[in-house]
Order: C-alpha cells, then structure tokens, then sequence
C-alpha cells in the first residue's frame, strides 16, 4: 500500500536547508501568536509568549548554522532564553499578585482601568 | 455776507446749547431765550434777502470770500465744507427763519403748562438750525448732514410725549421712512463722488453739462435724490408716516410738516436741477401728479382737522413736483414759498382751534365756531382761498397758475390731472372750513368752552395771513431778482423749458378754483346731513378705501416690515444653531463637562451631534471605547495592526 | 533712535500688574484698584508721549519707515530680535487702547471676587495689547498675541455670567485655532526667508514676493499662507462665518472686559490685516477680494438682521458690532485711499462708540441685574441724564451726521463703491437695518411709560459720577471725532496711504500678469 | 581615554545597585534613611559623568567592546535619563511621605537607568535587545510595586503582558535581520541594507516587528493601548519616569535602528529627504510607517483625552500626542529634525516630571485621581494652582512657555522639508489639545472656590522640587538660543561605524 507521502520527492526530504527551519520557526511563532490570543488565563498567554521566543530562538540558531557569521547567532540566542527566563519569573509573580487580590486570572475580567 | 450766514446758523445753535443745559432752570424755562435765538436769526436772514437782492451773492468757490474750509483728505482728492447763497438760498432763508419765529412764538402759549416745556423749545432750536444747515450748505454732502439732522430732530419733536406709545411708533416709523430715503441720497452720493470725486455743486453741475457725468448716471443719481425727496417731502410709496406724525404737538406740525422740513425735498430737487434728465423729470413729475390726486382723495375722507392738513400738504407738494417735472422750476419755487405761508397759517389756525376745544381734534364735534373764534376764522378763511388758488387776490392763485401753465406746456395729460387735484383741493379744503366754522355747533360741550385764543397766539395768524395774500405780487419783483438768476444757471445746463404765460390756462385754473369752492359751498354749508349722507352713499366703498389710506399702511407691513422680522429671526436661529452649532460641540461639552454633571457620558454619547466639535468629541469617544481594558483586545489590535500593514505593503 | 519709550509703555501696564499682586491682602479691594487705574492713566501718558515722539519723528521718516524703533538681538540661533516700532496706524491704536483702557479700569470699580487677580490680569492683557501693536517682530508679534489671550481667558471665565466657562473656554479655542494657522504662515515664512522682521518682509513681499525662488510653486504657497494669516485675523475682526464666539463672549464677559473686548481687541483684528496679511501677500489680497468682499457684506446685513432678533441687549449690542466691523473689512478690501481711511476710521470709531454701549449696559445691568430689552421700559423718565447718554450713544452707533459712526460709514462706502459698485449697494441695506433695530431697542427700553419697579430711585438712581467720567470723555471723542474728522485722520492718513498704494499696485500688476 | 572610561556611568550606577541592596539587606528589616542617598549619589555621579564628557572635548567615541557607542548622543540619553531618575526618586520621598519605599525601589530604578543608557549607545542587536528588556522588566515590576493596591497589580499585568507580547515580535523581527545582516552588529545590517537586502520581501516584515517593539516602548499607535491603563493604575512618580524616561530611551533605540536600515545613507546620498513615501526604497518604507505611525498617535492621544475626567489617564494620553509630535521629527530625519527632537525631549522633561509631580501632590491631598479633586484649588492654593496652570498651558505650547519653543523649533524643521500639511495637522492637534489641558483649569479656578474642599497640603521638599521644574519651563525662553544651537552639537554620530 503506497501511501502518497513516499511519492514525494525524494530530493526535498534528503537535504534539510534553512527554509526549512525558518518555515518551521514561522510556524512556531504563528503558535505562539494564536496561543496569545486565544488563552483567557494569564498563564496561558506566558506559554505563547515563550512560544513566540523560542520561535526567535530557533531562527537565530538557524541562520547561525547556514549563515557565515560564526557562533553569533547561538549567543544571541542563549542570551534571549535568559532573559526569557526573567520576563517569565517576573510575569509569574505579577500574576500570583493579582491572583492573591482577585482569586482568579482571568484575563477578560481584569477591566477595572478602562475608558 | 459771511459772517451774517454764521449769524444766522449759530445763533439757534447757541439757543439749543444753552437750551438743553440751563433751560429748566431760566425763568420762563428759557423760551424768551430760543425765541431771541430764532429771532436774530431772522434779522439777519432779512438782511441777507435785501443784500441778495441788491444782486450781492456769497459763491463759496471764489477763495476771496472764504467761505469754504478742508474738512477731510483722501491722498490728493479734499472734501470741504462751505456756505453758498443766492436767490433761491436767500427766499428759503427768510421763509424758514420768518415761519419758525412765529412757530416760537406761537408754541410758547400753545405748549404753556407742558411738563417738559423748556425741552420742546431747545428740539425746536436745534430744528431750526438743522434746516439751516441744509439750506445754506454748498455741497451735496453738507446737505445731506443737514437732511439727517432733522430727520433726527423731528424724530425727538414728533415723539415729544415719549411716555405714550402712539408718538413713539409715529416717530420711529418717520425716521425710518425717511431713512429709506435717505438710501437713495448715499446712492446718489455714490454715483456722483465716483465720476466727479467732488460734491461740491458747481463741479457737479459742470461735469452734468460737460458730459463730465454720463447721462446713465445722472439718470440714476438723480433719481436717487428724488427717492430721498420723496421720503422726506412724504410723496407716493413713501407717505405713510406724514400723517402718523401728527401725533406731535400742533405748532411742531406747523413748523415740520407744513413749511419747512417737508419743503427741504423740493429745495433738494430744485437745488441739483441740473443734474435731472428727461427721464428722471418725468418720474418727478408723474409721481408728483398721482400724489397731488391721491393725497386730496384721502384728506376727502379724513375727519381729523390735522390729518386733513396733512394730507393737504401732501397733495401740494405733489403739485410743486409737478411743477418742477415740467421743467416750471421757477413756479415750483414760487408754489414752495406761498405754500409755507397759508399751509402754516391754517396749520397755526388748526392749532388755536384745537387749543380752544381743549385738544379736541375731531371734526365732527365743532361747527359754527366762527362766531367764537372770529380772528382765527376769517385768517383760517384766508388761508383757504389762498390754497384753493382764488383768482387775483390770493398768492396760492399765482404760484399754482404757473404751475399749471409749466404743466400745460410740457406734459398735457398731467395738466389734465393737476387741474382735477386743484378741483379736489379746493373742495376738501372748503369742507374743513365748513365743518369748524360754519353750520350749527355739532357738540354743544365743545362749543361752550370755545374761547378765541390769546394773542400771542393770534398774531402769527395775522402775520401769515398778510404774507399768504402779499407774497402773491412782485413786492420788489423779488421773483426776477433771486428766482430768475438761480434759474438762469439752471437753463444753462439746458434742462428748464422757457414758459410763457397763456391765458386760456389762467382762466381754466379761475374756473377750477371757483367750481372745488363752489361745489364745497353747496355740498357742505347749505345741503341738510341726511341728504348730504344719501350723496354719500354711492361713494361708500371709495371713502372707506380713502379712510383707510388706500391700505398703504398695512400693505408695507405685510410686504416690508413682517418677512423682515420673520427672516430676522430665522438668521437668529440658525445663527445659534447652525454656524454656532459647526463648533458648539466643543463649547456645549465644556460647559456640561463643566458643570461636572455626572449625565457627562449620556450627554456626549447621545446628544445631538453638531458640527466639527462633535466629530472630535466622537473621535475621542471612539477612541475611549477601544481601551476596554481588556488585555487580550489591546495585543490583537497590536497584531492586527502589523497583519494589516503586511498586506498593504505586499500590495505597494 | 535710542530712546526706549516704548519699551517703557510695554512695561509700565506689566510693572503695574505685579505690583497689584504685591499689594497686602486685607486691603486688597481698594489698593490694588488705585493701582490699576494710575498704571492705565501712566499708559496713556505715555502714549501720548509716544505720538509726540512720533509726531518729531514723522518729518524724517521716508514712507514705510517706522518712528521711534528699538532693535536688540534676543535670539541669536533663530534671528529673532527684540524689535518694537510705531507707525501712524499703531500710534492711532494705542492711543485708543490706552484711552478705552481709563473708562474699562474705571469701570471695574467695584469688583470683589479676588480683586487682586482681576487687576493683575487686566493689566497684563493692557501690556499684551499695547506690545501687539509696536511688535515690529513677527516671533515677539505672536508672543504678544497670545500674552493676549491669556488673561482673557481668566478674566471672561471667572468674572464672567452664568456661562462663562462655555464662553471663555469658545474664545480661546477660537482664536488659538486661528493664531495656530498664522504660525504655520510665519515659520514658513522664516524658514524661505531667515528673517522675522516686519520691514525686512513687506520689502521682499514687495519687491519679488515672498518664497519667489525658493519653492516651486511659490504662488499657491503665498495664497495659502494668506489664507492662514486672514483666517486668524478674521476670527479676531469677527468676519461672518467666524463671528460666533463675539455674542457669547459678550454676554459673559463682567462690563469693563466687554468694553475692552469690543474696544480693542476686535481692531488687532483689522491691524493684522494692515500691517502683515495684505502687505506680506499683495497678489493675494487682490484675487481673493472679491470672496472678502461678500464675507464682509455678509457680516453687516446678516449682523444687523440677527441683532434685530435679539431680546439680550448686550447680545444685540454684540451683533451689531460684528455688522460694524463688516466695514472695516469692506473698507480696506476695497484698496481705495478713501475705502482704506473709513475702514481704520470706522475702527477709531467703533473704539469709542462701542464701550460706550457697552457701558450703558452695563449701568442698568447693575441695577436691574438682567439684561432682557422687553422688560425695560421708559428709563428715560427714571434716570434722565442716563437717558440722555443712552440715546447719544445710540445714534452715534446708528450712524447719526455730525457723529464719528457716520464718517466712518460715508468714507467706507465711497470707496467700496468705486470698485464694487452693485456689491456695496448691499451694505447701505445695513443702514436702514441699523436704524431699525436700534430705534426699537431705544423705543421698547428707554421710551414709553415706566413699569411701577424702575421708579423708586433707591434701586435705580441716576447714572453715578464715577459712571459719568466713564461716559462723558468717551461721548466727547465721538462727537469730537465726528465734527472734526481731520484730527484723527492725520495721524494715520499718510503711512496707511503708503501702505494701501504698495498693495494695489503690486497686487495689481501681478494680477495683470498672470 | 580607554573602554572603562566610556563606561563610567554604567558602571556607577551598577555599584550603586550593589551598595543599595548591600543596605537595605544589612539594615536588619529596617529601612535605614541612607538608601535615598546612595541612589541618590549614583545618579548624581553618572549624570556629573556625563555632563563632564559633554562639556569636555568629547574624547573618541568608539564602539566599546563592539556592543556600545558611547557617543554625545548616548551621554545625552544617559544624562536625561538620570535626571529622570534622580526626580523619580525624589517624587516618591516627597509624595508618599509616611511609607518610605524599600531597597528594591532604587536598586529597580537605577537598573533602568543603565539600561536607558546602554539602549542610547546601542550598535549591536544583542546589546540593543538586552537594554531593551531590562528597562522593560524594570518597569513592569516598578508599576506593581504597592503590593495591596488591586488597581496597581491590574496594571502592572497588562503592562507585563503587553510588554512581552511585544518584545516577542520585537526578537523574531530582530532575528530575520540577524539573518538578512548576517551579523548581530547594526553595521552589518547597514552594510547588507546597502547591498540591497532590502530589496527582499522578509525585510519588511521584519522591520514591522521590530517596530513593534519600539512602538510599545515610546506608546506610539498601535501599541500604545497599554498607556493609560498602566499610567492610571501605577504610583504618579512611577507613572511620571515611565512616561519620561523608558520613552526617551524608545526614542534612542528607534533611531539607532532606523539609522542602519539606511535612513542616513538615503540622506546623505542627497536624494532628498528620507520621506518620499512608499519610492519603492527601504528608506521610503521604513519613512511611510513612521509617518503614519506619528500622525495616528498624534490624533488619537489628542481625541482620547478629550473625553478623560481623570487626571492622570489625561495625563497618559497627552504624553501619547506628544510621542506622535516627537515621531514627527524622526520622520523627517534631517539634521534639524533630530536637533529639534533632543531640545524637545528636553521641554518634554521637564514638563511631564512637572505635571506627574504636580498632579501626584493634588491627587494624594484630594484623595481621588479625577478631575473633580482639583475643585476650586485656585482659591485654596493659589501657588499650586498658578504652576500647574503654567505646565498644563506649556504642554498645550501657548507662548512664552518652555512648551511652545519644543513645538515651534520641531515645527519648523518639519515645515522646512516642505510637508506643509503634515505641519498643520500637528499644528491643529495642538489647537485641539487647548480643550483638555484647559479642564483642569476650568475646575481650579473657573467653577469658583469650593469652600468644602480639603486644604492641599505641599511638603517643602515637593514645593522645592516643583519649583526647580517648573523654573526652566517658564524662564527658559530667555535663554533659549544656546540650547538650541547646543543641541546641534549633540546629533548621534549616525553612520555607525565611519
């Protein structure tokens, strides 16, 4: 039983190049950006936002890879889970903040400042 | 000669100055002081008339009399101010200075008793000297300065009794009649100023016949100082406010309506002959005719004595403009001077009338006064065959012949319809004497406290009664010396026609003047009331038509005066609502959000959006609306934004 | 010339409303109005110290010149510089500033609310408008504008009636939006040309015309730049569309802010338009004429007729300034040496004749505190000398002979009409309308029989001295101005010729050429 | 003058954080008085540091360990945003009075300043991305600090959320332009941008993003949502430093980046000004965005704060128009307009610390942030009333306020290109911002005294304060012609890398 996917040609699935990890980076980061709008909870949000950095993260590697410039990309990159790192934390303990004054988190209910 | 003009003008001026501010203090509350003011005036207005005569005349042109001086400069074009006497200057000044003394002297019994006594005499002054102004001036607008000048003072006369609301309305509808006259002098003023850049009358008069004013202008400008006439001479469209203005006191009547101000538009006319084409001298003429006809027509009907004069004055000016569209300048003039002497004889003869009736005005409540009013009967009786034009004896006969005669010459079919007015005059006035004088008293109340008047009121009615009847002859053939010059200058422009005397004219106007009197003897002395009512009957319709004054009235309020109020508040309101309202948003929200109500949202949100205001504060709504503190809203629209610019720039 | 005198009137209003805050506070009532009122009467004095200065200086000076200049660097990086300087046309206004300012210091006699912040502010608004008419800079020209405008604001929303801060808050809009355009003139003007001084301008303007070479299309630049400039001009004059903020301003503003409001600062509109938009922009000034023309006309019959529905008396009052200063704008489009002369007449004499109505307002105000014409009546008779000055005041605004009004008036349409013969037709439709309405108002409050409250003399006594020495000068000007014309007109006759001459002329042959 | 020196600043105010936290540890619990002074003295030394530089002959600006260039410009920043600080500070002392704020307040302060300074002298992605991030996350946890306060957590995580989201797309953009340029360094991006990498489809897309970011920092549309909900909710003080501060360091950043993708090479090339729109050029792109960018903010930060009744989301919104006027000037990237921006910068200082400051003493006395606390204050406190008036009329840009020059020299650089409209809509938005600035005045003094009002009382140590902001903006048009010709002399060396 052939199934379609072997017809496909051979040559595109022997040699991984960079548009491959950029459409994949562009996937990651069209996640990110749905995960965003989607999620009511506050946590949720922070899942796509690393989503979104990560995505960041796995162009920078990539063009490193294929790209002349060498080991930039890479440093660029951990430096950008770092501060990822951080921002998340932060963002946690705001949210605990509000979580402590509202018992909940979610997001559509925090409209107190408006107009 | 300079300084007696100056005389003449300050001396009542200074009389109003000293009037207005010490009046109610002097004794006698200052009338001896405006009566001396007018007085010296007079003295010298005689003098001047006797120098005029004796051919001395003051040109203001020449520099050597000085009469002239700068007034205002526009880069190289001077307007000036002068004085200018000639015959026809020096006759207007002996009849207005000789008819307001005696109206001075007149007023001081008649007004006896008036709360604001002294007031009425400084208007008086101050009357007196606005005329003055406007007949001695030498240039157009001087004149009109002075024409203003007493529209304003007879507004303040004619509403004298200011506290009740009848001589108010009469005043401010006589000042704003007059006004839409005055229009058309500005438009004339206009037209001449932008051709010969001077108002000074010689350069006007020198331009008209030197082709320096094109005949569409001339035309035009000279029709728009016969509108300014008619205004204030009280002719067809504009006559509505004559007889309202009898509700002022009589001698004010006396000195405004009959002999003075109301003359100042035949002066006018006369004075910038000249500048008349053809054309607009027809205009005059015809208008002249209709309103000598129609004015008699209503005075027919009237059963107030001093509306009956009213409209008698009128009706004679129409016939002076008759005369003056024939191109019978000289007669028209010669009408104006016998005209001011028995139409103010008879206006003083009504005042002493109303006086002895204790302010009765009503004709039908006197008769038969004759007898208790013997000197102001026979001075009244005078006076009407002056004005019914009684052949030889009368001034009106001479002056009114002429005119007649100018009419036959130039126009025969307006010739036709003075005669029938000179028919109607002599018939309306022989029913006004009728009705006072003669007959049986109709109101025994009035005729008991009929009582002849004192003599300060008697003595101008005799003065005037002399003139009325001594102006007719050539005293001094004053008519060569001063008429005949002045019209010489006028024919130089070559618009006045030579005008012989025929005599199937003459005659004609005889038997006119004898059948109006005959037919009002008839009719109004010996016929019984009931049989006198039958003949009425007929003309029913017509005398209420006639009563009513053909409707004018009420026509100008429905055509003028109603949409000029209802578009005035139209503007109003738009004004309020519409070019406001472009940018009351803002101004309207500030003072609600001002206010601090708390409906600030209501207000806004559904309120009625108005202009560019509104459409900014609904911007800011707007605006406000998108902050919906919802977190999850504000990063779509962030990425709906990068989406959107994406896709434009893959378009571009 | 060194001398600084007109620093020296700039300063003296500027000194004088510090010095009021200075003043102690329990006696803050009475002081600082003495304060006031002896810093005004310093002001005038030295104005006219200044027309005589000007006066010497006239002989010497060639034609577009300015007398009694003072010229100092101030801001080196943007070539603005401390430039004040007086022609016939400013030294005619800031006479009448100066005067009109005595009647409004007087006027403010009694006020109570916070007097010291009244005074203060009503002296800094004399020292903005007396600066606007010597700023020969355009940068220290806006600066003064909107000096201006400031105590203003304040003063109309503080002291003012029940709406003021609707009015307040409408004639600051108003004119900000306005003076925001004439910015964008002036910054374009220096950035094309480096240069902020008045003289400097008109030269070019005259000579090749403004941006000429520097930008493409330097026509269409030139006319929009008009535009901006007339448009700010134009919401001060108030032209018609524009007007609307004159009537609620008015019928806010306490009666000496009124006076001067209507007095002067409605004139900075008609001096803008002498001084900068028509010399700056002669070409302009010509082609748009005729779209003046008809806003000017519009002004005065659409005034008139609104001022004839008014119960408001000072609303009615308010309108009929915007119909007077139609002329103005009629008289100066016209380009006419005597078209020209009425329209800054008509300015002198709507100076004077219009704070005096405001004034008479003001006094019943006072006593009746409400202002509606139908439930007057018959005033004459309760206060005659107030009567007498009423009627006065009226017929001098109608336009009466022998009165300022109607000089203006004549002189206005004599000139109009010698370019626009059948537009100006229209405006003598104004005439009658005037006479209309104002002999009703006259009629329905001060004639006929009076109502049983305005009788007894203890809530309506008759006009006050202090209120007498406010009328009485203003009613001398105007009858003053109107026997004796050449007076006034001498003093600005020569240099506003000299100014019109060069705008026709170049306006003219650039018309032609294109 | 090697490397350390052009560092001097970052390094003091690191040292300063250290001696803080050291403090405020070793202070047992207690919140000793010497905390204020260390940041204090931090902040002091890095702007004494900067000022020396600038007066001084300016040593050689190069890049510092191929990350920073401590050029005028980036000491301009430094010392702008150390002031900022410094009255921050000095706002939340004086402000709050009785609860005095702990350690972790000035150590969270002073990082931000070394992070806006680094933002300034920024010439490599990395260095940009982490400078971009600290003042980020400084602010997030700034907005939150009053732990009890629902609406300060409310706004702190919408801040933090909006923040991230944004920085997130700012790094995916920033990551394509790694690949575009080949290199983390914005030079090597300048290069490629020269050989035509802008010609490439990506390369709009990932300028966009990183807009993205930097709209967010300077509250430009469309993300600017975050603004007056976080202005509202956070401490006046903080609210002020946000609004001054992180904005003026965004404003650095952006044009660091704008500077490589080949504005100035655009310029320089003399094919007129960077703003002929949509020319097909990477220019012209990067140009139309901007342009768009400023006239949307400037509107819509005018018409919202028409209809605000609280001050400080008025305050919020006025601070969003004049980020739409500042993005004016970089739009049109002339000499003049980038001068004009920094003396504007300058006039925006001290206004907005004035008006934050100003306003925090008002709402704090009258209990509540809307515009009815200002009821009759004119009359109550007639000194406070008279410098607020004057800040609200110098933002408005009436003369002879500090405002009205920013405005009048950024609109002449503007009107100089030749974008006449562009001028008059800026110039009829600030027509239009007459109506709001003027509704405090209309409650201080228009609507009469309120007698039932609680008296406001001013600490000296505010009065002193407001005083010294709000001198500048009253006095400054005297002396207003050496800081313009100054702020000539402090362009950013642009052509990174010559």
């Amino acid at each position: 039983m052939t199934s379609p996917v072997l017809h496909l040609p051979l040559a595109f699935l022997q040699t991984i190049g960079l548009a491959h990890f950029l459409v994949v980076g562009a996937v990651l980061f069209c996640a990110g950006i749905t995960t965003v709008l989607a999620r009511r909870n506050a946590v949720g949000i922070l899942i796509g936002l690393e989503l979104i950095l990560n995505a960041a993260n796995l162009n920078l590697v990539a063009f490193e890879r294929f790209g002349p410039a060498p080991l930039r990309g890479t440093v660029f990159a951990i430096f950008v889970l770092a501060v990822a790192a951080a921002e998340a934390a932060i963002a946690l303990a705001i949210v605990l903040n509000v979580f402590d004054s509202r018992d909940e988190i979610d997001v559509d209910e925090t409209t107190a400042l408006k107009g | 000669m300079l300084n007696l003009a100056l005389v003449i003008v300050l001396a009542p001026f200074v009389g109003f100055l000293l009037q207005s501010a010490f009046g109610r203090r002097l004794p006698r509350q200052g009338d001896w002081l405006t009566i001396l003011g007018i007085g010296a005036s007079f003295a010298a207005a005689v003098i001047v008339f006797g120098r005029v005569l004796g051919g001395e005349v003051l040109d203001a042109a020449d520099p050597a009399a000085n009469a002239r001086w700068e007034w205002m400069r526009f880069g190289e074009v001077v307007w000036n101010v002068g004085i200018k006497i000639d015959g026809l200057t020096a006759v207007m000044l002996f009849v207005v200075t000789l008819v307001a003394f005696l109206v001075h002297v007149f007023s001081s019994a008649y007004m006896h008793g008036d709360p604001k006594y002294w007031k009425f005499f400084a208007w008086l002054q101050m009357f007196s000297t606005s005329m003055l102004i406007l007949v001695l001036a030498d240039n157009l607008l001087v004149l009109f300065i002075g024409w203003e000048l007493v529209g304003l003072c007879s507004y303040k006369l004619i509403g004298f009794w200011s506290e009740r609301q009848d001589p108010c309305n009469a005043a401010r509808k006589a000042f704003i009649t007059t006004r839409i006259g005055d229009l058309g002098m500005v438009v004339a003023l206009m037209l001449i100023y932008s051709q010969t850049k001077s108002f000074a009358f010689e350069d006007m008069f020198r331009a008209a016949s030197t082709g320096g004013l094109d005949q569409q202008v001339r035309t035009w400008a000279s029709l728009g100082l016969f509108m300014a006439a008619m205004g204030k001479s009280a002719q067809f469209p504009l006559h509505v406010w004559l007889p309202d203005a009898m509700e002022g006191p009589t001698p004010v009547s006396a000195l405004i309506h009959a002999a003075t101000m109301v003359a100042a538009g035949v002066y006018l006319v006369g004075r910038t002959f000249p500048l008349f084409t053809d054309a607009s001298l027809l205009v005059v003429a015809s208008v002249g005719a209709v309103t000598a006809v129609m004015a008699g027509l209503i005075a027919l009907a009237q059963n107030d004595i001093k509306k009956v004069l009213a409209y008698s004055t009128v009706s004679q000016l129409g016939f002076m403009f008759l005369g003056l569209g024939c191109k019978a300048w000289h007669a028209a003039l010669f009408h104006l001077t016998t005209h001011a002497f028995f139409k103010a004889l008879m206006f003083l003869g009504s005042g002493s009338v109303i006086h002895a009736c204790h302010h009765e005005q009503d004709m039908r409540k006197m008769g038969g006064l004759w007898r208790k009013l013997p000197i102001t009967g026979t001075t009244f009786f005078i006076g009407v065959l002056a004005i019914a034009g009684f052949p030889f004896v009368t001034s009106g006969f001479f002056s009114k012949d002429a005119i007649l005669a100018g009419a036959w010459h130039a126009h025969p079919a307006l010739f036709w319809i003075g005669l029938g007015a000179a028919v109607l005059t002599a018939f309306y006035m022989f029913r006004l004497f009728a009705m006072t004088f003669l007959g049986k008293p109709k109101d025994e109340h009035v005729f008991e406290h009929a009582h002849e008047s004192p003599f300060a009121m008697t003595l101008p009615l005799l003065v005037l009664c002399a003139l009325s009847v001594a102006a007719g002859w050539d005293l001094f053939h004053w008519h060569s010396k001063l008429l005949d010059p002045v019209a010489a200058g006028a024919t130089a422009a070559g618009s006045i026609g030579h005008h012989e005397h025929s005599q199937f004219v003459m005659y004609l106007a005889i038997t006119a003047g004898c059948v109006g009197l005959g037919a009002g003897l008839i009719v109004f002395r010996a016929m019984a009331p009931e049989r006198l009512a039958a003949l009425k009957r007929p003309f029913g319709g017509l005398e209420r038509a006639f009563a009513r004054k053909f409707g004018f009235d009420e026509l100008y309020r429905e055509v003028i005066l109603r949409p000029a109020y209802v578009l005035a508040n139209v503007l109003a309101w738009t004004d309020r609502e519409g070019v406001d309202g472009a940018v009351n948003g803002i101004g309207r929200t500030a003072a609600s959000a001002a206010r601090g109500s708390g409906t600030i949202d209501r207000v806004v949100v559904d309120g009625a959006v108005r202009g560019t205001g509104a459409v900014i504060l609904a911007g800011g709504d707007g605006v406000a609306r998108t902050q919906s503190g919802r977190i999850r809203t504000y990063v779509a629209f962030g990425i709906a934004a990068v989406a959107l610019i994406l896709i434009l720039g893959r378009i571009f | 010339m060194g001398s600084n005198l007109l620093s020296l009137t700039f300063l003296l209003p500027l000194a004088g409303s510090v010095l009021v805050l200075l003043v102690p506070k329990e006696s803050a009532g009475r002081a600082c109005r003495w304060v006031n009122l002896l810093a005004t009467l310093a002001t005038f004095v030295a104005t006219l110290a200044v027309w005589s200065g000007w006066n010497a200086a006239k002989a010497k000076l060639l034609p577009g010149q300015y007398a009694l200049t003072e010229d100092v660097e101030w801001i080196a990086a943007f070539g603005i510089r401390y430039h004040l300087g007086v022609d016939g046309v400013s030294v005619a206004l800031l006479l009448l500033t100066s005067f009109v300012s005595i009647g409004a210091s007087m006027a403010s006699w009694n006020v109570e609310k916070s007097a010291k912040g009244y005074h203060s502010m009503f002296l800094l608004l004399l020292a903005g408008m007396v600066g606007v008419f010597m700023a020969l800079d355009l940068f220290l020209f806006y600066l003064f504008w909107e000096i201006m405008l400031l105590p203003m604001y304040f003063l109309i929303g503080i002291w003012g009636g029940p709406r003021r801060q609707y009015a307040s808050i409408k004639f600051f809009l108003y004119t900000l939006a306005g003076s925001v355009l004439m910015l964008a003139g002036i910054v374009l003007i220096w950035i094309h040309h480096r240069t902020f001084q008045i003289p400097e301008i008109v030269q070019i303007a005259q000579s090749t015309g403004l941006f000429e070479g520097k930008v493409d299309g330097a026509a269409t630049y030139r006319l929009l730049c008009f535009i901006g400039f007339f448009v700010a001009f134009a919401i001060k004059v108030p032209l018609f569309p524009f007007h609307t903020w004159l009537p609620d301003a008015h019928v806010e503003a306490p009666t000496p802010i009124s006076m001067i409001l209507a007095g002067v600062l409605l004139k900075m509109g008609g001096y803008g338009l002498i001084r900068m938009a028509y010399p700056f922009f002669p070409a302009a000034a010509v082609t748009l004429q005729y779209w003046i023309v008809g806003l000017s006309l519009a002004s005065i019959v659409y005034g008139a007729l609104v001022a004839m529905a008014q119960t408001d008396f000072k609303k009615l009052v308010a309108y009929s300034s915007v119909s007077h200063m139609g002329f103005v704008t009629l008289g100066l489009a016209s380009l006419t040496p005597e078209g020209s002369n009425g329209a800054m007449y008509m300015m002198l004499a709507h100076g004077t004749i219009s704070p005096m109505l405001f004034m008479l307002v003001g006094v019943i105000y006072e006593r009746a505190h409400h202002r509606d014409i139908d439930r007057f009546g018959g005033l004459a008779w309760a206060m005659p000398r107030y009567g007498v000055l009423a009627a006065f005041g009226i017929f001098a605004s109608l336009g009466l002979p022998g009165l300022s009004g109607f000089i203006a008036e004549i002189t206005v349409f004599l000139g109009s009409f010698d370019r626009f013969p059948r537009l100006t037709l229209i405006a003598t439709l104004g005439m009658v309308v005037t006479a209309a309405y104002y002999l009703i108002t006259l009629q329905k409050v001060y004639l006929g029989d009076t109502p049983a409250v305005y009788q007894d003399k203890a809530h309506y006594p008759d006009v006050s001295p202090r209120e007498l020495w406010i009328l009485l000068p203003l009613a001398a000007v105007t009858l003053l101005m109107g026997v004796l014309p050449g007076l006034a007109m001498e003093i600005y006759r020569v240099d506003l010729e000299g100014i019109v001459k060069g705008v026709k002329e170049v306006g003219d042959a650039i018309a032609k050429v294109k | 003058m090697t490397a350390v020196s052009a560092l001097l600043p970052t390094i003091l105010l690191t040292a300063g954080i250290l001696a803080v936290l050291l403090a405020d540890a070793v202070g047992k619990g207690r919140r000793p008085q010497v905390l204020p002074w260390i940041s204090g003295a931090a902040l002091v030394g890095t702007a004494a540091v900067a000022i020396v530089w600038l007066a001084g002959a300016r040593g050689d600006d190069r890049i510092v360990l191929g990350a920073l260039r401590m050029d005028a410009f980036a000491f301009v920043m430094t010392l702008f945003c150390a002031v900022a600080g410094l009255v921050s500070i000095l706002a939340t002392l004086v402000g709050d009075g009785n609860r005095r704020p702990g350690g972790e307040f000035h150590a969270l302060v002073l990082a931000a300043v070394v992070g806006m300074s680094v933002l300034g002298a920024a010439v490599d992605m990395v260095t940009l991305y982490l400078a971009f991030e600290l003042v980020s996350i400084t602010g997030y946890v700034l907005v939150g600090m009053r732990r009890g306060d629902r609406l300060a957590n409310e706004a702190s995580l919408k801040y933090v959320l909006f923040g991230a989201v944004s920085s997130g797309l700012m790094i995916y953009g920033l990551s394509l332009l790694f690949g575009l340029a080949g290199g983390t360094s914005l030079e090597a991006l300048r290069v490629a941008v020269a050989q035509g990498a802008g010609t490439q489809p990506v390369f709009g897309a990932a300028v966009l993003l990183v807009f993205a970011g930097f709209a967010f920092k300077i509250s430009a549309v469309p993300f600017h949502f975050w603004a007056p909900d976080v202005y509202q909710g956070a401490p006046t003080a903080v609210a002020g430093f946000l609004s001054v501060a992180s904005k003026a360091a965004g404003f650095a950043g952006l044009i660091r980046v704008v500077d490589a993708l080949g504005a100035t090479a655009q310029r320089a090339a003399g094919t007129g000004t960077v703003l002929r729109w949509l020319d097909g050029s990477p220019a012209g792109v990067v140009a139309t965005v901007l342009g768009v960018c400023a006239v949307l903010t400037m509107t819509l930060g005018n018409l919202g704060a028409c209809r605000q009744n609280d001050l400080k989301r008025l305050l919020a919104y006025s601070s969003i128009a004049q980020a739409g006027y500042m993005l004016m000037a970089v739009t049109m990237w002339t000499p003049d307009a980038l001068a004009s921006l920094v003396f504007y910068l300058v006039t925006y200082l001290f206004m907005n610390l004035a008006a934050f400051l100003l306003a925090g003493i008002v709402i704090r006395s009258a209990g509540t942030s809307s515009l009815d606390g200002l009821k009759g204050l004119g009359y109550r406190n007639p000194w406070l009333a008279g410098t607020f008036t004057v800040v609200m009329l110098s933002l408005t840009g009436i003369p002879p306020m500090f405002g009205f020059l920013g405005k009048f020299v950024l609109f002449a650089s503007v009107l100089s290109e030749g974008y006449l409209w562009f001028a008059v809509i800026g110039l009829l938005n600030g027509a239009i911002s007459l109506y709001y600035y003027a509704k405090p005045l209309l409650r201080m003094y228009l609507d009469g005294p309120a007698p039932d009002a609680p008296a406001v009382r001013v600490s000296p140590g505010a009065a002193v304060l407001a005083g010294v902001l709000v001198l500048p903006v009253v006095a400054f048009f005297l002396a207003w012609s050496p800081l313009a010709t100054w702020t000539k002399s402090v362009l950013p060396t642009l052509r990174i890398g010559s």
